[in-house]
């Protein structure tokens, strides 16, 4: 007991030095720095990677409708908190839009999640009947869908159809000066609450339907209830995590949430290993700050000298990148962490020791 | 009626037998593999931009055969390089190289053509543009889904007929059986991942040709609809990838007659779905078992 | 462990039970009984169709035709539908048309209280011996996703908990609760997946050769210990064997199948004497 | 090793941004060099490179500072714009120049308002962008004037019934197609409206639409990949009407996509080459021996020299820059901000003024032919309308 109060206080600890990091960085290197953009998007794909991660990870799904459901998250905490005063400009093809409110920030985040649930829900109770990869291409179906039906003219008074939706409150609205410390807030309680979920007795029956699908019904866990549950909980993240993306970029469009984007966040789980949680987050920080900041001058054609430096030219940036990510998938499949946690790489230790003595 | 109707249904003829030739490449290598070739709709654009280079320096036709044999080369070192070390991983670990495949083609693709659209050579024969009745096309249009045809006619036959053909029928069937039987899985992946590249180079020779711009991203959609066919005709069975394809051509088409545009993708998604849901195994796939 | 014969409920009753793949008959009219307090053993060679007969049981298999009786509720029942009928090789296909087909998913006949263990040990590999049994607690859950999330169960965790720790001292694991379930002996792989199917509070337990893969002394303790957890628990099992030692020494009664039939039925003297039953082993000259 | 991997991480997030050498000011282009507008966005970023060329230095305040141009690559995506926009912010850009394509300035604008950096768009005609950002300034003309400009002459053409087809998600060719038909109805003219999705190839369907429907004029708005793509598709279906679009189209892609076919294209710009000012006819012949001078930037320009509009653009928009800074005396992005709405400038593309919301007041736009046989565009009239 004692020992567990001990590891309490210690991530506790952890968390809030965390925390004290990303609001000390965001006020010496200043709102401009790269810093904080890698630490603001970087957060934000901590959150929607751990949800993908509950799914394809923890629960064993192959799913890749990861993009249509942060698009659902998003286009709902858009439409509810675009100002009154800025619905007619926006809305400039659709006299000001239907969505004639708005609400706060906070209940329209919550609102991005139950929306992006809801529609899991319904997708869900065809699509999980599907196994393995013909889940994973419906699932990539499902999300096109979503895109065309966003797009459409028809209900374009709703979602202002293919155009931008700006001027809703951005992450610098909130807390002014301190995106960071906002975004690493909800961030962190919504992973705080996944990993309940992972370490709770439901968790455990995701892992097992994981293990072996068979072994998990006959031990009594309903599998599609369950399998809907880890759907709609990983999506309403993921729609969080989506409105996340929209505050954070500031504008917004469907066009952005292609199938291409499920696979850079399906990239970034394996890199962090499938089924860890700490190793999603570290890898979204990593390949956000790879490919946003350390490699960008890969693109840049640099002179040396009298002499231009071979190959560096728009576009080598995501050569290298992708030839690393290749070089991980093939031969460090287990990615950074494995199944594990930051916090468990001790204990394996004791384990290990123990089973000498 | 028809008059009206008759240019969307050979514009649909002639782009669903070019995602038949892509097909064929998504089902050939399902049924053995049981792998989602992500990266074959990108091996399809690389053949468009083979093409373009190659015409630059030499006449067109050098140009042709020297594009089927650098795609077919392409396809094979994709399957060397990115899925035979992982032929013992689980299902999820090959199906995410392949997206990864896909993700490294498609920015080298960016990277040497500077994400710009390409002109595509014209082929002055398939070029030509004729008069059927009230439509006027390219010759292409005539003659995709002929070629298609008798294509998958000598494909068919290969398979039937030929020991190399009977090999891959035995390994789609049960893998470790066939190995202990003394057949070389790896040469017979191999040669499958071959036929599937050749065919998605002379597919991009049609398409192109129809739709002359090649950009890096240009294949991707093609490519899943291609595959959506596949799974349509019943994953494994080449008559029904091409009949899959022709119909989902036709389809997206009238639907574009219709005039709802906007879902003529997301048409393809949607019978994906249904097909799925209803009748797993496609139009003409074979019927599994699950065994406990 | 006569004794137990006097209350001679009803647990389990398989009706006619015919089980068909396509063209292949699996099972061929089965018709058995398990009686309160038993311990009940399905034998045969190889191919029999036993494995199958479990599956009917448990519902992960739908039977062709027949019906299968839990405690007197029925759990299964089907006739031959759609194409089945034309292909249909089994007997009675007319016997059930007039009854509803009755189809349960595994996980309900689990939490009926049919709790099993595979042949071919189906472990969750990634978790530890304490984890796979914890799971085992989950179908008795009175938590929802939210009450668990938020710890709100504590209480309820805390006794599963103990019961796992409980059901793992009386398995023999409790030294091997924290390691990786695979990384186990086979024998004690076998123990941890019956630890894991108590876990769900079954009252009939259907045991998939257990002593497959064991020595004779590992077969004679799994013998002891399955008698000990059935009087401990006051189980009914139902289980499939090959060691003919253990099967004679543990069993009450005996059903005999070959090629999806049954052939004999009888306590261990009876079958041990049985000349179908001698001809058939021999015939297949395995044991 | 995962050690090893944290110190690295942790050194390179203490990396300090890097430190600008003594009396050097930074301009920011943000243009896309790659995706579906590289072509016209290279043009643009060679009109800048021209101007540094010429102008590579301003006074602030009695002292000479070096102009060094910052060029980054939105990559004609909107999600990827954000990101190009911050690597520009980062660098402590004074002004940033661009971008060509409206949907990225628009998603672009919010870093550099939030940022206090004041941008000044060069060929971003939805008139968005500036109204939904206060930090953007605008120096060509907008998509109510450019599609009114283009309805009218669809009429004058003869045309009943346009054919308006746009990509979903383009905010460019989504709003100027909404002007145009706008417009055209006013004039009593029929519209039958169609989109296409991203990556389409396929348009064999919207042009037999087209035909179908009994349209006499084609208004196509989009980026010049697709471009290419409808006229080659419509030539080879004997489409006899013309086709119509914006800016975006006096683009060399357009000339070789009609070179040698049966087809009539026209587009409206922001300039032509021929003429006759001393300022424009000065920088034309100034720019094309610069670009004569460089294989590469031939290259850029599309394998000749014509001077395509979005160049002049870019041109114009560096020398407003400079003004500003001038007027505003300092480096400092603020300071260029406050000046800049009082900046005027004759250009080469006509003189320059802000209005409240940010626009410069262009009411001139030319139409040009994509000469199919000389494979050049050819000057058709200029066109302004009536307030």
């Amino acid at each position: 007991m004692k020992k567990g109060n001990m590891r309490l206080i210690i991530s506790l600890l952890v968390v809030a030095a965390l925390y004290a990091g990303g609001f000390l960085i965001e006020h010496t290197a200043g709102s401009k720095s790269m810093v904080v953009t890698v630490l603001q998007k970087g957060a934000v794909y901590a959150l929607i990677a751990v949800s993908m991660n509950l799914l394809n990870g923890f629960t064993g799904l192959f799913s890749l409708g990861q993009a249509g459901f942060m698009l659902v998250g998003a286009y709902a905490y858009a439409i509810l908190t675009i100002p009154m005063a800025k619905r007619a400009a926006v809305y400039q093809y659709y006299d000001g839009g239907w969505v004639q409110f708005t609400v706060g920030v906070l209940p329209a985040l919550l609102v991005a999640g139950l929306v992006a649930a809801l529609f899991a829900a319904l997708i869900g109770m065809p699509v999980l009947r599907l196994k393995g990869d013909y889940l994973a291409i419906a699932t990539l179906g499902f999300a096109e869908i979503i895109r065309a039906i966003v797009q459409w003219d028809t209900i374009g008074p709703l979602t202002n159809g293919s155009n931008l939706l700006k001027t809703y409150p951005t992450l610098k609205n909130i807390m002014p000066g301190n995106t960071v410390l906002f975004t690493f807030l909800v961030v962190g309680v919504c992973i705080g609450l996944i990993l309940l979920l992972i370490n709770s007795t439901y968790g455990r029956a995701f892992k097992a339907i994981r293990d072996d699908e068979v072994a998990a019904e006959a031990m009594g866990i309903n599998l599609f209830r369950h399998k809907q549950m880890a759907f709609v909980v990983s999506s309403f993240f993921a729609g969080i995590g989506g409105a996340l993306l929209a505050m954070y970029q500031g504008s917004l469009q469907a066009n952005s949430f292609k199938s291409a984007m499920t696979y850079e966040i399906l990239l970034i789980v394996v890199i962090g290993g499938l089924g860890s949680v700490s190793g999603s987050v570290m890898a979204s920080f990593l390949f956000i700050a790879c490919s946003e900041w350390w490699l960008r001058f890969l693109d840049a054609e640099t002179m040396l000298g009298n002499v231009q430096v071979p190959l560096l030219a728009p576009g080598f940036r995501m050569v290298v990148f992708s030839v690393v990510i290749m070089v991980v998938v093939l031969f460090f499949r287990k990615g950074i962490m494995g199944t594990r946690e930051l916090w468990e790489l001790g204990n394996r230790r004791q384990a290990k020791g123990g089973r000498k003595s | 009626m028809f008059d009206t109707l008759l240019p969307y249904l050979l514009a649909g003829i002639s782009v669903g037998g070019q995602y038949a030739m892509i097909a064929v490449g998504y089902t050939l290598v399902y049924g053995i593999l049981r792998l989602i070739n992500f990266a074959h709709g990108d091996i399809f654009t690389a053949a468009g931009f083979f093409m373009i280079y190659l015409t630059a320096s030499l006449p067109i036709g050098l140009s042709i055969p020297l594009v089927i044999i650098l795609t077919v080369a392409l396809g094979f070192v994709v399957e060397r390089v990115a899925y035979k070390p992982l032929r013992s991983a689980p299902r999820m670990s090959i199906m995410i190289s392949a997206i990864g495949v896909s993700y490294l083609l498609q920015n080298l693709m960016w990277y040497i053509t500077g994400g710009l659209a390409k002109q595509y050579p014209v082929l002055p024969f398939l070029s030509q543009t004729i008069r059927l009745g009230s439509a006027t096309t390219k010759l292409v249009t005539i003659i995709t889904p002929l070629l298609t045809v008798g294509l998958v006619v000598a494909l068919v036959m290969l398979i039937n007929h030929t020991k190399i053909g009977m090999a891959m029928r035995a390994v789609s069937v049960d893998f470790e059986t066939s190995q202990l039987m003394g057949i070389k899985i790896n040469s017979v992946i191999s040669v499958t991942f071959v036929i599937g590249s050749a065919m998605a180079a002379i597919g991009s020779l049609l398409y192109f040709t129809n739709y002359t711009a090649v950009t890096p991203t240009v294949g991707a959609m093609p490519g899943l609809k291609a595959f959506v066919a596949a799974v349509f005709g019943g994953i494994g069975s080449i008559p029904g990838a091409m009949i899959g394809a022709l119909i989902i051509g036709i389809c997206e088409n009238l639907i574009k007659a219709a005039g709802l545009t906007a879902f003529s993708d997301a048409f393809t998604f949607a019978l994906l779905i249904v097909v799925l849901l209803f009748r797993p195994t496609g139009l003409f796939g074979e019927k599994t078992t699950d065994k406990v | 462990m006569s004794e137990n014969r006097s209350q001679n409920a009803n647990v389990l009753r398989l009706k006619d039970i015919t089980m068909q793949f396509g063209g292949v008959v699996a099972i061929n009219n089965l018709s058995l009984e398990v009686n309160q307090g038993e311990i009940v053993a399905l034998i045969g060679p190889n191919g029999a169709g036993k494995t199958t007969a479990f599956n009917c049981i448990t519902g992960v298999y739908q039977p062709t035709n027949g019906e299968v009786d839990f405690h007197g509720t029925p759990i299964a029942v089907n006739h031959p539908q759609g194409k089945m009928i034309r292909q249909y090789a089994g007997i009675n296909p007319d016997a059930y048309k007039n009854r509803k087909p009755v189809v349960y998913t595994p996980d309900k006949i689990t939490r009926m209280g049919i709790a099993r263990t595979f042949q071919n040990i189906r472990l969750f590999k990634s978790q530890t011996a304490f984890d796979n049994v914890l799971i085992g607690t989950h179908l008795r859950r009175s938590s929802n996703l939210f009450t668990a999330t938020f710890r709100l169960n504590a209480r309820e965790e805390k006794a599963n908990r103990e019961k796992t720790a409980q059901l793992l001292e009386i398995v023999g694991l409790s030294e091997e609760a924290n390691e990786l379930a695979t990384s186990l002996p086979y024998g004690k792989q076998r123990r941890l997946e019956i630890a894991r199917a108590l876990a769900t509070d079954p009252t009939l337990l259907l045991l998939d050769e257990p002593a497959a893969g064991m020595n004779p002394q590992e077969t004679d303790e799994l013998g002891e210990f399955i008698v000990d957890i059935k009087n401990r628990f006051q189980l009914t099992v139902f289980m499939i064997e090959h060691h003919m030692n253990l099967v004679m020494d543990i069993s009450d009664r005996i059903y005999v199948l070959d090629f999806g039939r049954q052939i004999a039925e009888g306590t261990p003297e009876e079958i041990q004497k049985n000349p179908v039953v001698i001809a058939a082993y021999l015939g297949v000259d395995e044991e | 090793m995962k050690k090893l991997l944290a110190l690295v991480l942790a050194v390179m997030m203490l990396v300090p941004a890097f430190a600008l050498a003594d009396n050097t000011i930074r301009i920011g282009v943000f243009e896309p060099s790659t995706g579906d507008n590289g072509a016209g966005g290279k043009q643009e970023i060679l009109g800048i490179e021209y101007a540094n060329s010429v102008a590579p230095t301003v006074n602030i305040g009695g002292e000479e500072y070096t102009v060094e141009l910052v060029i980054e690559d939105n990559q004609s995506l909107t999600d990827k714009a954000i990101s190009a926009a911050q690597s520009l912010v980062s660098k402590d850009v004074a002004v940033v120049l661009g971008s060509y394509g409206s949907g990225v300035s628009m998603a672009g604008g919010d870093v550099f308002a939030e940022a206090g950096v004041p941008a000044i768009g060069v060929s971003c005609t939805n008139p968005n962008v500036t109204l939904l950002c206060d930090y953007y300034w605008r120096i060509c003309f907008l998509d109510p004037f450019q599609g009114t400009v283009m309805a009218n002459f669809a009429k004058e053409l003869g045309a009943t019934k346009a054919y308006v087809l746009t990509m979903l998600g383009e905010d460019y060719g989504v709003g100027l197609g909404k002007y145009f038909v706008e417009a055209f109805k006013a004039l009593g003219g029929e519209v039958v409206e169609e989109n296409f999705t991203e990556g389409t190839s396929d348009f064999a369907a919207y042009i037999n639409n087209a035909a179908s429907n009994g349209c006499d004029v084609m208004f196509a708005p989009c980026a010049t990949t697709y471009a290419a793509l409808i006229i080659d598709q419509a030539a080879a279906q004997g489409i006899s009407f013309p086709i119509l679009a914006g800016d975006t189209w006096e683009n060399s892609a357009i000339l070789n996509a009609a070179k040698g076919k049966d087809i009539k294209v026209y587009c409206s710009t922001f300039f032509d080459e021929n003429d006759d000012a001393a300022a424009a006819a000065s920088f034309v012949s100034g720019f094309k021996a610069w670009l004569n001078a460089d294989s590469s930037k031939l290259t850029n320009n599309g394998g000749n020299d014509i001077v395509a509009a979005v160049s002049a653009l870019g041109f114009d928009a560096y020398n407003v820059a400079l003004a500003a800074i001038t007027a505003a005396g300092s480096a400092d992005p603020a300071a260029i901000a406050e000046a800049l709405p009082g900046v005027t400038y004759e250009g080469v593309t006509g003189a320059i003024a802000f209005d409240d919301v940010g626009d410069a007041k262009k009411d001139m736009a030319y139409i040009k032919f994509a000469n199919p046989e000389t494979g050049a565009f050819d000057f058709v009239k200029t066109q302004s309308v009536a307030e």
